[in-house]
């Protein structure tokens, strides 16, 4: 184990895994010389050289195409959207083409890429800069979708993804990149997608969140605490595919369920955590399962109404108790 | 690095085998469409159909020239690329008709159309995708050291698409072995080439790539041959991409549900250029040069038929696809 | 009232908006000369003129930015998706420019656009052709998001929509397009969005529908009458804003809930309905709100694999069962 | 269609008036992005902050041929020309501060400056996406029949991205009155020009679109005025689009959070470049050619410190925005 950066683990997570496979290249815009936009891609370069680090064009559309066609002849792209704002102008070919060519050709091809990059709420870049992009991709059959929170999560499951022959979407957490913590040094360690993990053990209530809401809640659980009130946290990782039966075991134990999301709450992630907690454990629960969410605006610029947008530990807070309280306490 | 239309100025001996191979795959194409038509007529296809009926020299003479390990990729209109990269007419037509036996299981459809073991990647149904998707193979090419290249086929009506500007800018900036062959049958559906594009000689977009780029006449077939010989032996020697535009025609409407000559172009255009008719053409010369004898020409016309007749019941004969299918090939499993 | 089909009301519907209001356009591909690739615009070209019925070359996001740019200086720009499918290569004009520009500009600029166009499973167009593609729009702030099920819904809604200051993402149904229904001729006739409706009173169940799912739902509301089940049928109309007192209201009546939709599932509409009814009406509700959805995978192009795919009236109907039954029954 | 870069060429007499305009537009941008990056230090602006320093000659040319009415349109590096368009320096800076006072109500930052009241259509950080905005203003214009028209800055990294080709393609062959002036500072973040495109003469894109096209020195701020003016005549008479490049040079990094001599590109080219600078260039000129006097640059210079001092203490004053403001402006309610 090392103690190391969640950036720090990701560039780790690739390097090992092009040392490892040939059929692994990196593509995108300022991965190489640059050393990445934000230096998770830092000294690949240097290591592997121009053929395997590419620079490119700003054209999202085009260079998401060129990592689909190589990894339907067997290669292996991992393709870094500087920022996960920019995929969108490439969704088509995320969604149509790198989702649907397994399918469509009747399982002939498979479509071994990764689309990695940072992405949710960052520091005052508002709007157009600053969004929760996960919403565009975890519905869509033909892909995985994954938003590591730790540094060891971070690793382990890039290197799943890039070992996967499917189109994996990973979105890192631009907030996160300077966090650190304990990481496995073998090359072998993976985690595996589509496992979510408890975070942290309660009694009285589950609250399910993800990269920076994930530590909102954990300062919230530390805080109910002392209240009393004995929070579990699950952590999906993993969000197609979801892993519902520890979600769903761990509401068998509270009975009451919290499910916080930065990004703008209608129709995000927290509806479908929600809506599937309802179906599957309705005569569990003690108390609606409550949502804790962005405000359902756009990112605005200024500092403060920035704070205003996405939720607090004290959100988080409030939401934990009104579920408890809906159980007469 | 243009060249002019001048197929009429030169008359090449055509070497027997050739005519032969190039005859039949042109007469199989269109033979094969007028089939899927009729069944589509009868119900047994479904969605749309796009047919390259007029289109046939482009396909085969650009595919003539390539090694079975080279690779083909186009759009919803490939049958007639599917059939020359060599695919089994039987699964064709089966796919066609959404059945078990089809190249994709039925699940893809005439717009779909996939090939791994013939290298044709594809039946890609929204316009101006594939064309990244071109470089990204040619980019693996490259990346393995191979001598392979890849042609992707493509219509008039993905040039004003903006991933049309950002393949060729890669391909031509890396220098990925791609032959970008736009087929300009001078209509997007509805829309004629002059209201969709500012410059209308399309090949010398490549121009804007450093691109070696020429137009040729699409419905010789010969003409088309050379033109695409000459880009791939570039593409071979050091992954040079071309742009290449064969001028072509669809004698049919856009899809089996618009007519053919409907209102964005007259009766008298289209009986105008049928009498381009690759086939018709390509047999005249076949015949005239010696190459071919009119016995020949009917063998061929034969061996064509009972061919597609039997995809056509081959495709009759498979059965519906399992419907444990539907939730098969969405991931594959490692 | 007239009786007419679905896609002569929307023809209507743009003739009338087009005759009031000199700022209107309709821009896309096939709209002018073609009379539209569904012919929705049928004959429009010649009423109004190439001006204002502009055929555009096979450009989504160039001919939709070029309606965005026109929208913020004051034009009224109806933006035809000749499907909707291809809405994605547009999908960052709309999200990050039509949705934003008002917040972004502090409100200065408004985006009075709409953006219409068939949606939703077709007939044997396989997966590339054939996606319900509403999930890409209602999570987004600044956008309003219909869904029209009838030909005066149509009408009605999508005149409302090009008299609405913002940006308006209107999916119509291609399987729908043929309908008839009696549709009124006043001019002046709209349909406010953000009201649901409730298409069928019931006592037992509230099943919750829109387009294809709508006519599913009242065949299923049908036949379960002969077994003794009354079901309501409420369909939103608009997705975003989403009338949810009119929803809660029926819930709070029948307490139970069916939510059924073509798409795929997983982080669909029905999520969102599903967790909100949940969240606003727990105590009312006797069995969980149950979702019947489109299979999770991509649209296939077999006839009986698409079949397969899109909810049946059989599905609806074991759904209502379930709700009902749970409610010892 | 080309012209070559060519000032040194020709001595022109410059008007006294049009150089102080100019001169202080220039000192303007300069100043104010000097301050806009103290305070970026200080922490008083947040964010990504792009400094336009070098290319000040670019906003300032362009748009001092423009009438009042006319529009522009912008990237994320708009200060410029923000302020060039007309739009007051303070309100400018409390944007960037993100406070109540802001042009956006501190709602949209340095990166999406907006002034409707001077025709200053924002601030667009998705690169390339604003292009097809800009053609849209440009319909809108023929629509109504005016003869306006509007100016769309962008960067050399704007070039390789489809919208690129899809705006300037749609300009061109519906005629509209749209002058695309491409920023050439011979980097996209660290990628340099060569590593991005195929062709790196950019203005000869413009063909493809059979769009008047030229390149102009961008540090040559009267160059800039006579080639804009051209265009922009071009675009009065009949809607006719232009595509210029500016070659011009940032000084600084990309964003304050990139050194201004990275590993992208070697001291001794950005110390080279400096020696372009189009503010020093241009007050030799005006100084030599007794436009203006060393007392008359000596005033500009204190009234435009005073104006950007004004400004500074103008956002340091503003408050916050307040909280409600999170959720207003999303829609325009009717
Ligand atoms: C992005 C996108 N927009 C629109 C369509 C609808 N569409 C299908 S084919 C077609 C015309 C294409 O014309 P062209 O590229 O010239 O090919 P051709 O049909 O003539 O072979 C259009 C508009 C689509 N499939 N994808
Ligand atoms: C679609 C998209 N991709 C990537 C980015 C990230 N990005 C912001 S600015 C920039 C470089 C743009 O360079 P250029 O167009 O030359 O403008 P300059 O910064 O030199 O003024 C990049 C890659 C973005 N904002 N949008
Ligand atoms: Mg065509
Ligand atoms: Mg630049």
């Amino acid at each position: 184990m090392a103690v190391m950066t969640y950036r720090e683990a990701l560039n780790q997570a690739l390097r090992e895994e092009l040392r490892r496979d040939e059929r692994v290249f990196v593509i995108g815009e300022e991965v190489g010389l640059y050393d990445g936009a934000y230096k998770v891609t830092q000294g690949l370069l240097k290591e592997f050289g121009a053929k395997r680090i590419v620079d490119t064009p700003i054209a999202e559309s085009g260079f998401t195409g060129v990592g689909i066609g190589a990894a339907m002849v067997g290669l292996r792209p991992v393709v870094e959207m500087m920022t996960f704002n920019f995929a969108l102008v490439a969704l088509d070919q995320i969604v149509n083409a790198a989702a649907k060519l397994s399918y469509m050709s009747g399982g002939q091809f498979n479509v071994p890429i990764v689309i990695r990059g940072p992405g949710g709420p960052a520091h005052q870049l508002a709007a157009q800069h600053s969004q929760s992009m996960e919403v565009y991709f975890y519905h869509v059959p033909g892909l995985k979708v994954v938003r590591p929170s730790t540094p060891a999560d971070a690793k382990g499951l890039l290197k799943s993804a890039i070992r996967d022959d499917n189109p994996v979407v990973f979105i890192e957490s631009e907030t996160l990149y300077g966090i650190k913590g304990e990481v496995p040094d073998d090359p072998d360690f993976t985690i595996p997608l589509g496992q979510a993990v408890v975070r942290r053990e309660g009694r009285d209530v589950t609250v399910i969140a993800y990269t920076g809401m994930l530590y909102r809640a954990l300062e919230a659980a530390e805080a109910l605490e002392k209240e009393g009130i004995s929070v579990e946290i699950v952590d999906p990782r993993t969000l197609r595919p979801m892993d519902v039966p520890t979600i769903i075991g761990s509401v068998r134990k509270t009975h009451r369920v919290v499910v916080a999301e930065a990004g703008a709450g209608f129709a995000g992630m927290g509806s479908e955590i929600s809506a599937f907690i309802t179906e599957q454990a309705f005569d569990d629960l003690d108390a609606p399962v409550e949502r804790v969410t962005g405000a359902n605006a756009p990112m605005p610029y200024a500092k403060n109404l920035e704070r205003a947008k996405t939720p607090s530990k004290e959100k988080i807070m409030a939401a934990v108790r009104r579920v408890c309280y809906a159980n007469g306490s | 690095m243009a060249k002019t239309l001048n197929h009429q100025d030169v008359a090449p001996v055509i070497e027997p085998a050739l005519a032969r191979k190039l005859l039949s795959q042109m007469m199989l194409i269109r033979r094969f469409e007028e089939k899927a038509a009729e069944a589509y007529a009868l119900g047994k296809i479904g969605g749309f159909l796009h047919l390259s009926i007029g289109e046939e020299a482009v396909a085969a003479g650009a595919i003539s020239v390539l090694r079975p390990d080279d690779y083909a990729i186009s759009t919803y209109r490939e049958h007639g690329h599917c059939l020359a990269k060599g695919s089994d007419p039987k699964r064709v037509m089966a796919e066609l008709y959404g059945r078990r036996d089809g190249l994709s299981k039925g699940k893809g459809g005439s717009m779909h159309l996939f090939d791994k073991t013939h290298g044709f990647l594809g039946g890609h149904a929204i316009v101006g995708a594939h064309l990244p998707l071109a470089a990204g193979v040619g980019f693996a090419i490259k990346y393995r050291g191979e001598d392979r290249v890849i042609v992707c086929f493509f219509g008039d009506g993905a040039v004003p698409q903006g991933e049309f500007h950002e393949a060729l800018n890669i391909a031509s900036l890396w220098k990925l072995p791609v032959i970008f062959i736009c087929e300009n049958n001078r209509y997007a559906m509805g829309t004629a080439l002059e209201r969709a594009l500012a410059e209308t000689e399309i090949y010398k977009l490549g121009r804007s790539y450093r691109m070696p780029c020429e137009p040729v006449d699409g419905m010789d077939v010969l003409a088309v041959r050379d033109v695409v010989a000459r880009a791939v032996e570039r593409a071979r020697a050091d992954g040079t991409p071309s742009l290449l535009e064969a001028r072509t025609y669809r004698f049919r409407g856009h899809s089996m549900r618009d007519p053919a000559a409907a209102v964005y172009r007259t009766k008298e255009e289209v009986e105008r250029e049928r009498l381009r008719d690759p086939i018709v053409l390509f047999r005249a010369r076949a015949l005239e040069s010696g190459a071919l004898t009119e016995s020949d020409v009917a063998d061929l016309e034969k061996s064509v038929n009972d061919t597609v007749d039997e995809a056509v019941a081959f495709a009759d004969g498979s059965p519906e696809p399992p419907e444990e299918w539907l939730l098969t090939d969405i991931y594959k499993k490692d």
